[in-house]
């Protein structure tokens, strides 16, 4: 075994089922206060200060008065794995790093979400054949994968606004009209039951 | 509104008069209770308005998506952190890890309690104010020791004996100089201070101890700023040194207490700093005795801001020597001074 | 003095002449070779490497007369099975991680050597990558073998052992520095580095020669397009094509933006890490940082990774509108400039804090093997694009920075000053832009034969690329020589005794890239 | 001192440099290198592109048929690119003699699977039409408005 896949008892996290609602019974706050948690969660989402490689600069970027992330409640960037929500792979994962990304995702309280950060941390990018690099999902669970190499700070941007839609669980929500409904490639769109009812049951 | 306390204020604006014995106590928990919660809620849009005024000085924008200009994006902010998981690691010690932070924050609300907003406007108008708040504020270090011990860990172990450090060298200067304003002033009460600092020089130029106790006002802002942990003196937190300091290893709600707590250390300093020295709320009567104090307090909330944002921290062997080497004699001969003119005066 | 140092040395040191600038010697004699090198004036060693040959190793050794301007190959042959040679890092201190380096990626052994263990590479990793007949398999490294803390010292419990990084915010990526502290200050530091390496010298021996260049975007990228150059003025050199001059130009600016761009970065963390992330000043480089990718991407097409030089020209001509547009931006850069000095040279506290901390002179820093404005910030008058030029640098009229006191202050100032100098060369080269082709006539399939070395001046130092060609399409063996690799290794005697900020300070102050660091 | 904090106070005051990304998105130079677009008519099935790739991010598969009716000896079977490992550095589009490869300036691609990264023939062919046919029409840069028309008839023709 791949020594650094991860290990199947580890729980699914991609969208971790809300522990306080687990206990309440079925009925009248559970829905209201499941969306106020979800929108509380999604719009104040901390990353690490976590930078890898070249994509790590335009994250950093990201951060900066030009893309300005702290419009999205994301400004703040911990130092400290405890305190972040978000890690936000930035570059190549090599094997001797793969064991530290995983031991910080790890550190990192639930609920937290990944998100892959250009052609490196996707696939292993421009070094995929190398003997020293791994992918970034075979060390954490990814949320959400953003293209490009390096990925640019809109493609960045995309990638959380597509997170903070994942996390609400709501298709329609108003942040983000202009990225439109999510669709398949071949242009139909997607049934958000299917792609996460799954993980909306477990 | 003649009381001069404000739990009492309140109660009889609601029509209640004459408690006695429980009842009475159960009112004034109610009434504390009540104007806590409206301290939390300023401490609150102080974070808020953080933000914001950073975004603005780095020419970007800040929160804007969560309700109108990002208004509620201090209480997303709150409603992730209370949520979140609550880790308490292996080798932490328990006890102490989760009591720093709620120790931390009780000192910081508790000092509010001698600040007076306004004439008559103190929740508890002691004769001891200044003492009692000298005092109280310094337990929060308690909660630092706490928490940076409970930890067990080595950037919070450092940031500590940082914190303690800091703490010990300018607590001293601090309480000098505002001994110098007590010796004009004639009182520890913090509301009499306050109206010591009546009346005008030559018409124009108010009272205010600022122009009376100059020295001792630089001397207060510096050791304040050593005080409440801010750049130039942020040392115990320095991010790019020691990670997160002391609270590297708090998540979720207690990491949220403490970040409450800091920033009611901040907005106090400013309460205090406007109190004794600005004149709190006295100014031309055409706005309220609030207002005044609200604005004031606001210009020197911005001052913490701008050097928070400017300066670059100094090293602990400078702080120490600034602390011990300047301050302190500084403040000394200011109050000697002080001693001198009132005698010659008298 | 007109003799090549090859011929006029190896009588001298006793070594065979290998040609023009190459001394031959049996692995035995390397230490005493060396030190005679050195004596003679080679004060720098600027890499250590290895290539295969058949059954043994090569281990090639580059040293600079930085005086006058000479420079000396050392070659040796260690048959492979049992390689092991006498260490130089006696000699020259750089030579420490180099040799470490050879050891780790190729098995060869440097006896008398301090502390020869792996040093990209996972300590418990199977096989030594960069020879040929490795194989890729299943490596053993799981989550437990994360060693937190390196406790050598024993009993001693005055001195607390802490890991900075790999994730910290002032890792300046991912570096491990195993400190030691007593109270604040720091007894010693170790580093743990590799946690970027991506392999690249290894593939690139399985590219052709253009394939090569979009790899060098992604080393140093704070400002690739200076690395770029790096790369292809050693094939350049190596095939004898020459770019024609307005290629050169569009180069030399492409260039100088990425200087800025680094030196932005490099400024601008150096002050993040005294201030704290609060502080305003790494936003305003920022802002400027963007003008400048806009720039770039406008003459590129790309904002981060360039890929803008080829092999004997650049790959698009100046875009439409650029030369206001760069125009523009010097000036406003210039002006950003002074509001930079406002927020830190011109402020007390900055001044406390970086004066005279994290001191060392330049004769030690050339021992280390450290370049760029490091090495210039302690008075050491070294600038390629000056000493060795290229790209038509010599055509241009700028300033090498330089600043006495060798302390963090000191490079902070060099990489202030040198953005002016580069906004300088900016409006020169587009000024006096020639006319005339941005590409040269380069065959479709490019095929070398030799060996070169050629470095440029990247904003960290002295960037280098040695290429060993063996008549195919491919290179035999491609030695990236990165600044920042040897820049980095003297932190240990650059923070020794000064306190725990002046640590993360006296890092930030060299600027490093672990892209370069790694490969 | 003093003076840093006026630069401070000065730029409260400066106008935002803040581009608010959904909503304002930046005119790209038209020879920014977003995401690789096939335009298939174009193919000779020469692969100089699959052999420049330094990564194998484009793989194709060609077929030989010597007795095809429409009189080409060559047939693409497969032609896929993989975004998640393109490192966008336009070797393929250099090295391409039909000028079949392009660049859109289109760069949000973020998915929730690895997968979605892969664009194989068919949505090559989807994505070239959709997301990036007008903006290819619209740049000068790539010089091919008659093809892109060509193009866009024969989509449409199919429906």
């Amino acid at each position: 075994m791949d020594p650094l896949r991860v290990p199947d008892d580890v729980e699914d996290h991609a969208v971790t089922e809300n522990r306080i609602v687990e206990w309440l019974p079925d009925g009248i706050v559970l829905t209201t206060l499941e969306k106020a948690l979800n929108w509380a969660r999604a719009s104040s989402l901390w990353p690490m200060t976590f930078g890898l490689a070249c994509c790590a600069i335009e994250m950093m970027g990201t951060g900066m008065p030009r893309w300005d992330v702290d419009r999205y409640g994301m400004g703040v960037f911990r130092g400290s794995p405890r305190q972040s929500d978000i890690m936000i792979v930035s570059g190549t994962v090599t094997r001797k790093f793969a064991p530290r990304m995983r031991r910080l995702y790890d550190q990192m309280p639930e609920p937290k979400y990944v998100v892959s950060m250009g052609s490196c941390a996707n696939t292993g990018g421009p070094y995929r054949h190398s003997y020293s690099v791994v992918k970034a999902d075979d060390v954490v669970p990814v949320d959400v994968y953003a293209a490009g190499c390096a990925a640019r700070p809109e493609s960045l941007q995309a990638a959380f606004l597509q997170l903070m839609r994942k996390i609400q669980r709501d298709p329609e929500t108003k942040l983000f009209e202009k990225l439109g409904p999510v669709t398949d490639w071949s242009g139909t769109e997607v049934d958000w039951e299917e792609t996460f009812g799954k993980e909306l049951d477990e | 509104m003649n009381a001069t306390n404000m739990t009492d204020a309140l109660l009889n604006a609601l029509g209640i008069y004459g408690l006695e014995g429980l009842p009475l106590l159960v009112a004034q928990v109610a009434v504390g209770a009540i104007l806590a919660a409206v301290i939390i809620l300023v401490i609150a849009l102080v974070t808020y308005y953080k933000r914001k005024f950073m975004g603005d000085a780095a020419v970007r924008i800040g929160p804007n998506r969560t309700g109108p200009f990002g208004i509620l994006i201090w209480v997303a902010d709150a409603i992730k952190l209370i949520q979140k998981e609550d880790i308490v690691h292996r080798d932490a010690d328990p006890w102490v890890f989760n009591a720093g932070p709620i120790v931390m924050v009780t000192a910081t609300v508790m000092t509010f309690a001698v600040v007076p907003f306004g004439y008559g406007l103190v929740f508890s108008n002691m004769d001891v104010g200044l003492v009692y708040l000298f005092a109280i504020s310094e337990l929060s270090l308690l909660g630092v020791i706490m928490a940076g011990y409970g930890s067990n860990n080595k950037w919070a172990t450092i940031s500590t004996l940082r914190a303690v450090l800091q703490t010990i060298s300018y607590e001293i200067t601090l309480i000098i100089a505002a001994l110098g304003v007590v010796m004009v002033a004639g009182t520890f009460n913090l509301h009499e201070i306050v109206l010591a600092q009546e009346g005008t020089f030559f018409g124009i130029l108010p009272r205010w101890f600022v122009f009376t106790q100059p020295v001792a006002f630089v001397l207060f802002t510096v050791a304040m700023f050593g005080e409440i942990m801010r750049n130039p003196f942020d040392l115990p937190e320095a991010e790019s040194e020691l990670v997160a300091g002391y609270y590297t290893e708090y998540s979720g709600f207690k990491f949220a207490l403490i970040f409450f707590a800091e920033f009611g250390h901040m907005v106090l300093a400013t309460f205090v700093l406007t109190t004794i020295f600005l004149g709190g709320w006295l100014g031309p009567s055409f706005l309220p005795g609030v207002l005044w104090f609200t604005v004031k307090a606001y210009f020197v909330l911005l001052l913490i801001f701008v050097m928070r944002m400017t300066h670059p921290r100094v090293r602990p062997d400078q702080m120490l020597q600034l602390g011990w080497k300047g301050l302190l004699e500084l403040s000394f001969v200011n109050l000697v001074l002080t001693g001198v003119v009132l005698a010659v005066v008298a | 003095m007109n003799k090549p140092p090859a011929v006029r040395l190896f009588g001298e040191v006793g070594a065979r002449p290998g040609g023009k600038h190459t001394l031959e010697c049996d692995p035995s004699d390397v230490g005493n070779v060396c030190s005679k090198i050195r004596d003679a004036g080679f004060d720098f060693l600027s890499f250590v490497t290895a290539v295969e040959r058949g059954d043994s190793f090569e281990v090639v050794y580059h040293m600079r007369n930085t005086g006058e301007w000479e420079r000396l190959f050392l070659k040796t042959e260690v048959p492979r099975d049992e390689a092991s040679l006498p260490t130089v890092s006696d000699v020259w201190r750089a030579a420490n991680w180099h040799e470490r380096e050879v050891y780790d990626l190729f098995g060869v052994e440097f006896d008398g050597h301090p502390k020869l263990e792996r040093i990209i590479l996972h300590e418990n990793w199977v096989g030594h990558p960069l020879r040929k007949d490795y194989e890729e398999r299943e490596q053993d490294i799981t989550l437990d073998m994360i060693d937190l803390v390196d406790d050598e010292g024993g009993e001693d419990h005055d001195v607390m052992y802490v890991n900075v990084g790999p994730q910290h915010p002032a890792a300046h990526g991912v570096a491990r520095i195993q400190a030691a502290f007593d109270g604040e200050m720091v007894e010693k530091v170790n580093f743990d580095i590799g946690f970027m390496h991506r392999g690249v010298e290894k593939l690139c021996e399985t590219f052709e020669y253009r394939q090569i260049v979009p790899y060098y975007d992604r080393m140093d990228w704070t400002g690739p397009s200076n690395v770029e150059g790096a790369y292809v003025r050693a094939v350049e050199e190596l095939l004898e094509v020459e770019a024609p001059p307005r290629a050169q130009y569009l180069r030399v600016i492409a260039s100088e933006l990425g200087r800025i761009t680094g030196h932005l970065i490099g400024v601008g963390q150096m002050a993040m890490d005294l201030t704290g992330m609060t502080g305003v000043i790494f936003m305003y480089c920022w802002r400027e940082r963007e003008k400048a990718l806009d720039l770039l991407d406008m003459m590129t097409g790309g904002r981060l990774t360039h890929n803008y030089m080829t092999i004997g020209g650049t790959r698009y001509d100046l875009s439409e509108g650029l030369e206001e547009k760069a125009l523009k931006f010097t000036k406003e850069m210039r002006e950003a400039i002074v509001e930079y000095h406002s927020l830190t040279t011109e402020n007390e506290v900055f001044r406390a804090r970086t004066v005279g901390t994290g001191v060392m002179d330049g004769d030690l820093m050339l021992d280390w093997g450290v370049t760029g404005p490091s090495l210039r910030g302690s008075g050491v008058d070294y600038d390629l694009r000056r000493d060795d030029p290229y790209f038509l640098y010599e055509d241009f009229d700028f300033d090498v920075i330089t600043y006495p006191d060798g302390g963090n202050y000191d490079r902070f100032e060099v990489r202030m000053d040198e953005m002016e100098e580069s906004c300088r060369i900016i409006e020169q080269a587009l000024d006096e832009m020639p006319g005339g082709d941005h590409q040269a006539k380069v065959p479709k399939r490019l095929r070398a034969d030799g060996e070169h070395y050629a470095a440029v001046e990247a904003p960290k130092g002295e960037f280098g690329t040695y290429i060993v060609a063996d008549g195919t399409n491919k290179p035999q063996r491609l030695k990236i020589r990165t600044p920042s690799f040897s820049n980095i290794a003297c932190v240990e005697d650059l923070v020794r005794g000064e306190k725990i900020p002046d640590l993360v300070v006296g890092f930030a102050s060299l600027d490093p890239v672990f892209g370069e660091v790694d490969r | 001192m003093l003076r840093g904090m006026a630069t401070v106070a000065r730029h409260v005051f400066r106008p935002l440099f803040t581009e608010q990304y959904p909503e304002k998105q930046l005119e790209l130079p038209e020879i920014e290198r977003g995401r690789l677009l096939f335009l298939e008519e174009r193919c000779i099935k020469c692969r100089q592109c699959e052999r420049i790739c330094p990564n194998g991010t484009i793989s194709m598969e060609v077929e030989r048929d010597l007795k095809s009716e429409t009189g080409e000896k060559l047939i693409l079977r497969e032609y896929n690119v993989h975004q998640g490992s393109c490192l966008v550095c336009d070797l393929c589009v250099e090295v391409c003699p039909t000028d079949t490869l392009a660049w859109a300036t289109v760069y949000e691609a973020p998915t929730f699977k690895r997968e979605d990264l892969f664009f194989d023939r068919e949505r090559l062919a989807w994505e070239t039409d959709r997301v990036s046919l007008d903006r290819i029409a619209e740049s000068t840069f790539y010089e091919r408005d008659d093809y892109v028309e060509a193009v866009r008839a024969s989509r449409e023709g199919e429906r």
